[in-house]
């Protein structure tokens, strides 16, 4: 077939061709003689980017509710909660994010009104498949200045949690931080309409009902 | 589990003819959890070890991306098309939004271009160094493999400062990009890694392009000409190997393609050894554009379109249409076609991946005669990306 | 797709001298084609409309006149309209134009039937297997029709892709999992 | 994960390597989305796997089903298919989590608490009632029979 005049260059076959040969593979030996390039984990540390798309951090103060983040979600992993602290109720919903879900896009970040949803670079959370643990994946961002906090005493990127107890009758959820610090908070309900108006829901999650053990 | 004979049996009684028990030819099940195939099955029908038929048996991949973008608000699916090629997220990314912008009548801002066109390049590089790895591997040359996953590591590091994430970016989005260009220390690590990435192509020519082995493996396997690789469809650096100098970046220009000057290598012999030199002297164009881009220096101006609409995220809507965008990646023509019907989510987002024509019919044509050991080969001088055909 | 190219109008007068090429082109394919319509989108994208009885004799016009590659057979689910549309996207190299082709049939499932066009665009057999596969389709005389694709047997005669699939409650079906599936629109846009 | 087996992350350091061959082989790396048809691949070959064996899943998809977690063709729970040891998060992982879960994987096995291979073997019936109800019942026959037709008679009327 006719081919439309070429006006752009067209790399001759001379620079293309290569020539077979017996003796170069050989140069190849040159790196014996090199520094390896592996990073020693875990004698050694990686560096993780300024603005590593990580784990969440939530302003409980400045959050007010607004239901941007789990309308963004593509994943549908943030879940508006109801929350009781120290007797005291929230006056708006905060996000609930579920790890198992969350694609680490940051889209919810982006379109925070106030900023407050952020996240920051941590980004290790290794559990065993088991009810107890896997809680770990889910849980309502803490304060950025706590995690970096403990990130401060402990440089290694994990999750600022070690635990999640979430006790299903009273529906008392307890994080135990890393450094030994406990918190404890009440979750009322989910959803954008307060728990009193709304009818309560049932146990939100499916995944505990399909283990086995 | 039923047994073979119990199977063939069958078979016999169902009325199917069977090929007589002399001419020694069994099936093979190739994949889809061996590392050569890359999560793609190949059903072969083998002679000794001459390869008598093919059956390309996709969908191991198939998680059904175009259902799921009906269902996301415009701006989330980036966070999901992109899973549709691993080794370059990033074209997924660009094709859609370039086709969002058509639809809404953007012109995106000249930085936003230049650090597309940055971005795209990267990923360019990044594709084709995983593609040497893959290829050296089933060469047998491990060491040339070990050195391109090392030197893509220094991309990821990039991408990572750039963008916050090693492998999905998320970064292109309509109307321009995510976050501007961290600073002129970014700018100068790209430039190093350049030099570093270019100063050691000759390593890899050593070990992998002028070995003699490589030419004695990759030789007249896999021969294509020009008249059915055109026929099959078949685009990129494939369609270049058999002498057909079609490249997108040139013939359907886009972002900052058309003031950058880069050769675009052809070849006429169309066999798997072509076409594995004509990505490793794309690989050297593709370095020598960003050594183009990082010169121009980024424009100044905003990164991203400045427009009311995108107030509100969730119930950002585009107005009807439908619009065609495409892209040369590394593995051949990648387009999107996107229509809208003016609602907050896309009303049918389709990805026209390269490697629907290379894997299915072109795989099966091209390894009939083949040898056992140079499936593989063939299988990688393709560049197939299986998720890809699978969506 | 009128508010979108409309809106660019601005450029329009300026780039009118080179979109000369593709009203050339699409007058010289019309000239041959008088049951189609034609019309030039922009630059390097032009657009044709054709019955569906008539793909196979507009297809090999293309051909001839040089679209060389076929890079998508796309179907498009008009749920209230009760018609597929199917679009034929054709790159031709010679002369740098992407074209549309497009077409409507009727959506029902044993209305919907093509003729095949594998003997002039061999790639389109597998272009089709996939539209059958996700939508129904049946082309006549693509002997690969019925050779297992992407689904699996659970999916395979559902065409999840038709806009009336209701996925959510076949997925609450199918995987069991009852967690964050209401449907309160308040609440979530997905 | 190739750029935890090659140098940079150099997976080998810990006595580890990639196998094709699922008979010699104790850890399955499931990274990422698994799909149904995946899935009975995924069955087949960690039942070849010779005893003891351990399981680790890459990524929030197979905890949860991810970004997929409305997709009819993704798995959502693979722990209810087979039993999965360790579970990393990330979309997708870090090279240095995978390695923080292969870590996590051999205090483990030290301590004697990995014992999914254990529990498969006990609760094997549930586990095969819950792949029966995905598949429907009989499905490894059918996937042995499935291209038997496109093998054979096409070949005939190639002939």
């Amino acid at each position: 077939m006719e081919m439309e005049e070429i006006d752009f260059k067209v790399a001759p076959e001379s620079k293309i061709k290569k020539k077979p040969s017996y003796i170069k593979p050989w140069l190849g030996l040159k790196y014996l003689f090199k520094k390896p390039v592996t990073i020693k984990i875990p004698y050694e540390k990686t560096q993780i980017a300024e603005k590593y798309r990580g784990f969440h951090s939530l302003d409980w103060k400045k959050c007010i509710g607004c239901n941007f983040c789990g309308q963004i979600c593509p994943a549908r992993a943030i879940e508006m909660t109801w929350i009781e602290v120290d007797g005291k109720v929230e006056k708006r919903p905060h996000p609930k994010i579920d790890y198992g879900r969350c694609t680490f896009c940051q889209f919810c970040v982006d379109v925070c009104p106030t900023g407050a949803l952020g996240f920051v670079e941590n980004f290790m959370l290794t559990t065993e498949w088991k009810d107890e643990e896997i809680e770990l994946f889910d849980w309502v961002p803490i304060h950025p200045d706590k995690i970096k906090e403990i990130n401060e005493k402990f440089p290694d990127y994990r999750f600022p949690v070690v635990k999640i107890e979430f006790n299903k009758e009273t529906k008392e959820v307890t994080y135990y931080f890393r450094d030994g610090d406990v918190f404890k908070f009440k979750i009322l309900g989910y959803g954008l309409r307060p728990p009193a108006a709304a009818k309560p829901k049932p146990a939100k999650t499916g995944k505990k009902e399909g283990n086995s053990s | 589990m039923v047994s073979q004979s119990e199977l063939i049996k069958e078979a016999r009684e169902n009325g199917m003819e069977l090929l007589p028990l002399d001419k020694d030819t069994y099936e093979l099940f190739f994949g889809p959890q061996h590392m050569a195939t890359e999560n793609f099955s190949i059903i072969l029908k083998m002679d000794g070890h001459r390869v008598v038929k093919a059956i390309a048996n996709p969908g191991f991949l198939h998680r059904g991306f175009e259902k799921l973008a009906e269902l996301r608000p415009w701006y989330t699916n980036i966070a999901l098309l992109l899973r549709i090629c691993v080794p370059e997220p990033d074209v997924p990314e660009a094709i859609y939004s370039m086709a969002v912008d058509e639809l809404m009548g953007w012109e995106v801002p000249e930085r936003a271009q230049w650090i597309r066109t940055t971005v795209l390049e990267m990923a360019r590089v990044s594709a084709y160094l995983f593609w040497i790895m893959g290829l050296s591997f089933k060469l047998g040359v491990y060491t040339a493999g070990q050195w391109a996953a090392a030197y893509r590591e220094r991309l990821m590091a990039l991408f990572e400062e750039l963008t916050g994430a090693r492998v999905y970016h998320i970064y292109t989005i309509p109307g321009g990009v995510r976050r501007d260009i961290p600073g002129d220390k970014w700018l100068r690590q790209l430039k190093d890694t350049v030099e570093y990435i270019k100063s050691k192509l000759p390593d890899f020519d050593h070990l992998v392009f002028e070995n003699y082995i490589t030419f004695k493996r990759m030789e007249g396997i896999g021969v294509m000409d020009k008249k059915f690789a055109l026929a099959e469809g078949v685009t990129g650096p494939n369609l270049r190997a058999t002498g057909v100098p079609y490249d997108v970046r040139r013939m359907d220009p886009y972002l900052l393609y058309p003031e950058l000057d880069f050769e675009v290598p052809v070849l006429k012999e169309g066999d798997a050894l072509a076409r594995a030199l004509i990505r490793r002297y794309e690989l050297e164009q593709d370095l020598y554009i960003l050594e183009q881009l990082l010169e121009m220096r980024p424009p100044s101006g905003p990164y991203k379109v400045q427009d009311p609409r995108l107030k509100n995220l969730p119930r950002f809507k585009v107005p009807a249409g439908d619009a065609f965008a495409h892209v040369e990646s590394t593995k051949g023509d990648f387009g999107a076609y996107v229509v809208s019907d003016g609602g907050n989510k896309p009303y049918r987002v389709q990805i026209r991946g390269p490697s629907i024509a290379h894997g299915i019919r072109v795989l099966e044509q091209l390894l009939v005669g083949a040898r056992i050991a140079d499936v593989p080969v063939i299988l990688m001088s393709l560049d197939n990306c299986p998720p890809d055909i699978d969506r | 797709m009128a508010n979108g190219q409309e809106e660019k109008g601005g450029v329009k007068e300026m780039t009118e001298a080179r979109w000369k090429r593709e009203q050339a082109l699409v007058q010289k394919i019309l000239e041959k084609a008088p049951y189609a319509e034609g019309r030039v989108r922009r630059e390097r994208r032009i657009e044709f409309k054709v019955p569906a009885d008539r793909i196979r004799d507009f297809l090999t016009l293309l051909k001839e006149n040089n679209f060389e590659l076929m890079l998508q057979i796309t179907v498009v689910d008009w749920l209230k309209e009760g018609e597929y549309e199917l679009v034929y996207q054709m790159w031709s190299i010679t002369h740098r134009t992407h074209a549309m082709v497009k077409m409507r049939i009727p959506r029902e499932l044993d209305k919907a039937r093509m003729p095949t066009v594998k003997d002039i665009y061999p790639v389109a057999e597998t272009y089709e297997r996939d539209a059958h596969d996700f939508y129904g389709v049946y082309f006549e005389g693509n002997e690969k029709m019925e050779m297992p694709w992407i689904l699996d047997d659970a999916e395979q005669g559902l065409f999840p892709h038709r806009k009336d699939f209701d996925m959510l409650s076949y997925v609450k079906k199918k995987y069991k999992i009852l967690d964050r599936f209401d449907e309160n629109k308040d609440n979530y846009v997905i | 994960m190739p750029p935890l087996m090659t140098s940079r992350y150099d997976l080998e350091r810990f006595g580890m390597m990639p196998n094709p061959a699922p008979r010699m082989a104790d850890l399955f790396l499931i990274t990422g989305y698994v799909t149904p048809k995946t899935l009975k691949r995924i069955i087949i070959t960690y039942e070849m796997q010779p005893d003891p064996k351990y399981v680790l899943a890459h990524g929030s998809c197979p905890l949860n089903g991810g970004v997929y977690w409305d997709a009819y063709n993704a798995i959502k729970h693979l722990d209810r298919y087979i039993p999965v040891d360790v579970v990393i998060a990330g979309c997708m992982p870090r090279p240095e989590a995978v390695m923080d879960g292969i870590k996590k994987l051999m205090e483990m096995i030290e301590n004697g608490t990995a014992d999914g291979w254990k529990r498969y073997k006990e609760n094997y019936e549930w586990y095969k009632k819950n792949q029966d109800e995905l598949f429907g019942e009989g499905w490894r026959e059918r996937e042995a029979r499935r291209w038997i037709p496109w093998l054979m008679d096409k070949k005939k009327k190639e002939e």
